[in-house]
């Protein structure tokens, strides 16, 4: 047991460091950057092959272990590069595509995607259709050889700025849920699509809304056989699970440590304050204990071994944990908790951020409530909760108001 | 056995009830949210003009001398509906000091125009991000002048006049605290609103540069009157907290009963039925607590102190629980700014903090359980 | 707002008292009594009429109050007296008798059930079938005039002295679950009924086990109309709650008080200590909440309101806080917590005894789960979950091992 | 990365597991829970042909000198058959105490005995129903001779000698504490078994009237030395109660899969879902912190101290939740004496209590964290 690369991992990993070390630079401080720079930068790694390093070398990848994938990640982070928008595209899209696309399909949007040429984004979820993905009712209807799709898509990330999108609709309402939908690829530019911001608790816009009217999208860009959206769709949810696990903390147990020690309570120092030590030691072992849950799964990566879903105990963990933590550490400022101005509260006011951002986490990429069943279900096997909505038509189900 | 609110409490809690949904709906809330107004203005004409500004004050005094009991179901109401109005600032600490610690010339001169709306006050303890404690304080009064900066003041950019906890001799001990009455609109006084989490409720960052003053009750007695007044006031923010948690509550259920996932409503998973089960848990125990803290209030009970902890503790678990909870029922749409969830995530906040935190008054009940249970 | 009588409870109070202090006589100290004496002052109740205080006057009763009842509980418990072995009988059986019971039935039990000549017991729970008591397996053929009763009944109290016991079995296992009971009164010495101890964890024995081995039952003891027995038992259960609702606590916040101002941990005696502080709040605010929720339903009462469901509250936050409590003194008296020496451990074990006691509480007449089931869907109006057993054969359900 | 066990360890691992499974089943518990038999004497003979005693004592004092690594994982299936063994007592506690602080001549005594299986050891710090502090400690050691009464015991009735944590000198700080090794079998030493909540595991009342002891390591040193004995013990036992958890996590599961209700498994209902996936994620992070915990006790790391109360303070968080969650998970028959989970839900207990509160190791997990969060 320790916490050595082996190696195989240890040669990878100076491999990456001398070609970052070349390549990367990182941004100076208080410099803006945007999709441009990030298109520039994922064309300097798609050319040397780190863009999409597990990918088979056929489609520019480097044939590479998730290992070295994770290596890379890890050294790359040691730089202040560009925002990578590329999530999507090279991420969840082209692995779709590998397997679900025709070989035109492969061939007209791999290369751009991997090169940074085309960025791309993902219309799945509804206002009525989140958990419930299957459950989505914007319409596509034939009309020659295009669809025309009528429908409303709601936390699109990158929505603004995106070329490409991938869609689920229905096409067949009148057959059971699962097997009404239909997949596409959509450009953004289409007449008809009107992307809109949406402002969350926060005050902030990470997503979009999507609105799609009259949207017409060939039927060449269809992918999988009429019917077969869902299937399709859950190639790419799979790798989302993946990439949602680490969640990035603004603040944590130090930072609630060092926050206590600063303050008075009645009685002297928080920190000399055992109600509080508690809860120090509560999140400390929580964090810890995810932390070492991750290394115990690159080990197993290591191995050539692919981990299980210990992405769901970390954000079911993590994203209470992050409300809790950001709400005590307000209660530790007392009535100044309140106060939302960087310049006057501590830690210029990452804590009451998190406050705000927190809930948003709890729910986004699936909810605590989503996420321990996916728990109970995958890794420990137990039943499904009973379904009532899935041999019947799609257009039966009762829909609320 | 007669522990509930009279027919004609119930009554004025209808009213009230009636007045804010009409006069005070969340798109008044809303305004004061999106703008740089601190509160809603026509809603307060309409709070005074109802008279509840003067609920607790005895008609020699000009108010309407019904008592506290009337003063817990109308803030049961504000707190449900989160209406942006200056009352718990000026009624419960301003109001409540006054009738507690004021001279009778005092009490000539602000009780009426308290009762009347002519004057809005509040009270100025916090100075930062720490509790405000006799170690802690700066803000000084010498020579009938007040030095130092308070902040957040709630209300501090609305009221006339603030009660300011000052420090008065050198001492850390609870004997150099005393309290001073400062005009806000004199001499010597700045004020500006702070950002905050709840942007829906005015704070303020009050400098006061030699601001005159003078003392509510003796020089060195603050501390103890403090206590009083926020006691008082616990009792009074539970039941403002109790009605922010029920109507948490009953949005989660609309929101669970008319939400479908799966082909059902969401109300029909466990999950989320336990939840909705904790959150009325949670609030039945925050009420049941709340009503002993007010007939412990009306009737100035000797286990007042006990009582209106109990209170604070169960509705400030209740509320917050109710807020957060109310947002992951909603999901997505839940933490949106065009969604209500977050004005009540907001203000459960804020009332949490607003006597002090949590953690102490949990400290303040056990000390009054000790005492209680003293050999 | 007060806690005081109005008149009309003043009066009553009064009087109970007055009756009280000529006919109720404390057990003293350290003697031990049983079911005959039990029986004896059960017979002076009923002679009074406070055995059946809220019952019709043409039952035995004294046509009062649900609050003249509760009035004279209080008023009772002053007093130390044999235990009341009539719950079942007087509290659940003959209330339902009076609904469906024929006027033969009510004319051979009503009477010696309220005068304590005969005590009931519950044929109702299974191994099988706890909180979803309509599963019960135990099957009632016909034989001439007879039923012939097959079974294993789990949970019953005070089966080894009781003279009766009503019984829900199945008659009919080729139709829905609860369309296919039927209800039965039976006499324990009927042959071919042996009654068992069940040994708690706690080592007590407050249950029984009752196993019918071709248990003949005369269909003159039939209540109501075969295949109505879940009609029947609803009425029986309806009353079961509102007995359950008082929960006996052994020890609670002020013995926690105290232990913590005794014992010392590492730096100072624990009621110093802040986060043994706040669990003292926390578990005070219960107490009092669960306190003033009674008060406002006594309110209620004596306004001649029917409670709501608060007994469910009751139970849901108690039993719980009731091993959390026990627990966490426990850990106070650090390893010596584990003692279970009533010579040794303060306040004689009792904390220790409620540790291994709290389990069952917490099971017992209603989980913690169900009873939220219930608070969501009585109170809240929540819709129920969705039940797979309801539209079919009872005999066609799946039964696991 | 290899932050994992050696296939060499996950074999002795597997064969720790069989040899228990098939000579310790719950068969064997019970028969000790049952009678006045202290500990399953068969079952403890496997063990020491096994080698698992010598686990980590050196080859040159007789053992198999594997290490800690190894001993962590035979933990695990001990935790997860409740094995009723003194192996927590002998090899954590006592084995290690001679490592750390014993001399050559004390080790060449005891370590080669207690390897071999001819001792049994033990640590006798307890005296009663609280922390025992150097402030609340009263058993001497005046003259060589001990004097005063421990309890609980772990193991007290069974052990041929006892580190006994005693004062010297009248101090009441850390400096007052020493240890001492006296044999259990000798003069001036009564013992009798106590009665407690775990008889699955022999606890005792020993009373040292004038026996003889000698020092463990120097006099006034005995604080320091206990520390890091409870530090290592506190990471052997995370092992335990990780094997504790899991092995109630499959109970429950178990029982949740094949009992039906509603016609379905019960397993198929949300609050039990939900219920078993808070289970296993507190198991999961008392594993991976358990792991650390191991990585640094088999190292050395100056990080110990901290890894170790992490590891407990995880492990006692989630094997008393799963051994009362599987509890109510199995309803009714859950709380019978003939259903196993009983078994779990006492030795939880004792597991939490046997180094100290639980209270106490969050306490000194912040002690550690603040050294390290030093300016």
């Amino acid at each position: 047991m320790d916490f050595e690369d082996t190696p195989e991992e240890a040669a990878y990993r100076a491999q990456v460091r001398g070609w970052l070390e070349k390549n990367a630079h990182s941004i100076p401080p208080g410099t803006r950057v945007g999709v441009t720079e990030s298109k520039a930068w994922q064309k300097v790694k798609a050319a040397a092959g780190y863009a999409a390093i597990t990918w088979p070398k056929e489609y520019g990848g480097m044939g590479g272990t998730s290992m070295q994938n994770v290596i890379y990640g890890q050294e790359e982070s040691q730089y202040n590069l560009p925002g990578n928008v590329f999530l999507i595209g090279v991420g969840m899209a082209m692995p779709m595509l590998m397997v679900h696309g025709s070989p035109e399909q492969k061939q007209r949007y791999i290369q751009p995607a991997l090169y940074g040429d085309e960025v791309w984004c993902q219309l799945f979820s509804e206002p009525g259709a989140g958990s419930d993905l299957a459950g989505v009712r914007s319409r596509a209807e034939k009309d020659g050889d295009d669809w025309v799709v009528n429908g409303h898509k709601i936390w699109t990330s990158g929505g603004h700025y995106s070329d490409l999108a991938i869609l689920v609709v229905r096409t067949d309402p009148n057959v059971a849920k699962h097997k009404g939908l239909t997949f596409f690829v959509v450009d953004m530019q289409t007449p008809g699509i009107r992307v809109e911001r949406i402002k969350q608790i926060s005050g902030q816009s990470h997503f979009n809304e999507v609105y799609l009217e009259n949207v017409r999208i060939p039927d060449t860009n269809r992918i999988g056989a009429i019917g077969d959206g869902w299937k399709v769709a859950l190639t790419v949810l799979m790798n989302e699970r993946s990439a949602v696990g680490n969640i990035f903390m603004n603040v944590g147990v130090d930072e609630l440590i060092r926050l206590a020690r600063d303050v008075e309570l009645g009685d002297g120092p928080a920190i000399a304050n055992a109600a509080v030590r508690e809860r120090i030691a509560d999140w400390h072992v929580q964090t810890q204990g995810l932390k070492y849950i991750r290394l115990r799964s690159l080990t197993a990566l290591s191995k050539g071994i692919t981990p299980g879903p210990e992405s769901s105990v970390t954000k079911a963990v993590s994203a209470p944990r992050r409300q809790d933590l950001a709400a005590f550490a307000m209660e530790l400022m007392d009535m100044g908790g309140i106060i939302h101005d960087r310049q006057i509260v501590p830690y210029r006011a990452a804590f009451e951020d998190d406050w705000l951002y927190a809930p948003g986490i709890r729910i986004a990429g699936g909810t605590d409530e989503i996420l321990k069943n996916i728990i109970a279900e995958r890794v420990l096997k137990l039943p499904g909760d009973v379904r009532v909505d899935t041999d019947r038509p799609f257009s039966d189900l009762p829909t609320g108001r | 056995m007669n522990f509930d609110f009279s027919d004609d409490q119930k009554l004025l809690k209808d009213q009230a009830r009636k007045f804010l949904t009409d006069k005070s709906s969340l798109k008044v809330v809303r305004h004061i949210l999106d703008t740089d107004e601190t509160y809603a203005k026509d809603v307060w004409k309409g709070i005074v003009e109802l008279g509840w500004t003067g609920t607790a004050i005895p008609e020699a005094y000009g108010g309407i001398g019904l008592g506290h009991l009337e003063l817990c179901v109308i803030a049961e109401e504000l707190g449900r509906s989160l209406a942006p109005v200056p009352f718990s600032s000026s009624v419960y600490l301003a109001t409540e000091a006054l009738l507690i610690a004021g001279s009778e010339e005092q009490k000539q001169k602000y009780l009426p125009a308290l009762a009347a709306g002519e004057m809005i006050g509040t009270l100025a303890l916090s100075e930062g991000t720490q509790a405000a404690t006799p170690k802690t304080m700066k803000v000084s009064f010498d020579g009938g002048k007040v030095k130092g900066v308070k902040m957040p003041v709630p209300d501090g950019d609305i009221a006339n006049f603030a009660i300011v906890v000052v420090k008065t001799g050198g001492g850390a001990d609870e004997k150099s605290v005393s309290l001073a009455i400062v005009d806000l609109t004199g001499a010597g006084v700045t004020r500006s609103p702070l950002k905050t989490l709840d942007p829906t409720h005015n704070l303020s960052t009050v400098t006061f540069d030699n601001a005159p003053g003078q003392l509510l009750g003796a020089q060195g007695g603050g501390w103890a009157v403090l206590q009083q007044v926020l006691d008082r006031a616990a009792v009074l923010v539970a039941f403002e907290q109790v009605g922010g948690a029920d109507a948490c509550l009953n949005m989660a259920k609309e929101y669970a009963l008319n939400r479908y996932a799966f082909g059902r409503p969401i109300a029909s998973f466990q999950a989320i039925k336990h939840k909705l089960a904790d959150m009325y848990i949670k609030n039945e125990l925050a009420r049941s607590n709340s009503y002993y803290g007010a007939w412990a209030l009306s009737t100035n009970a000797p286990d007042l102190a006990a009582a209106a902890a109990g209170s604070r503790v169960a509705a400030t678990e209740a509320f917050n629980f109710a807020a957060k909870e109310n947002i992951q029922t909603h999901g997505g749409m839940g933490f949106t700014w065009e969604f209500d969830c977050h004005l009540y995530y907001r203000r459960a906040k804020w009332l949490s903090l607003s006597l002090g935190s949590h953690l102490s008054w949990k400290d303040k009940l056990v000390s009054e359980l000790e005492k209680r249970n003293a050999a």
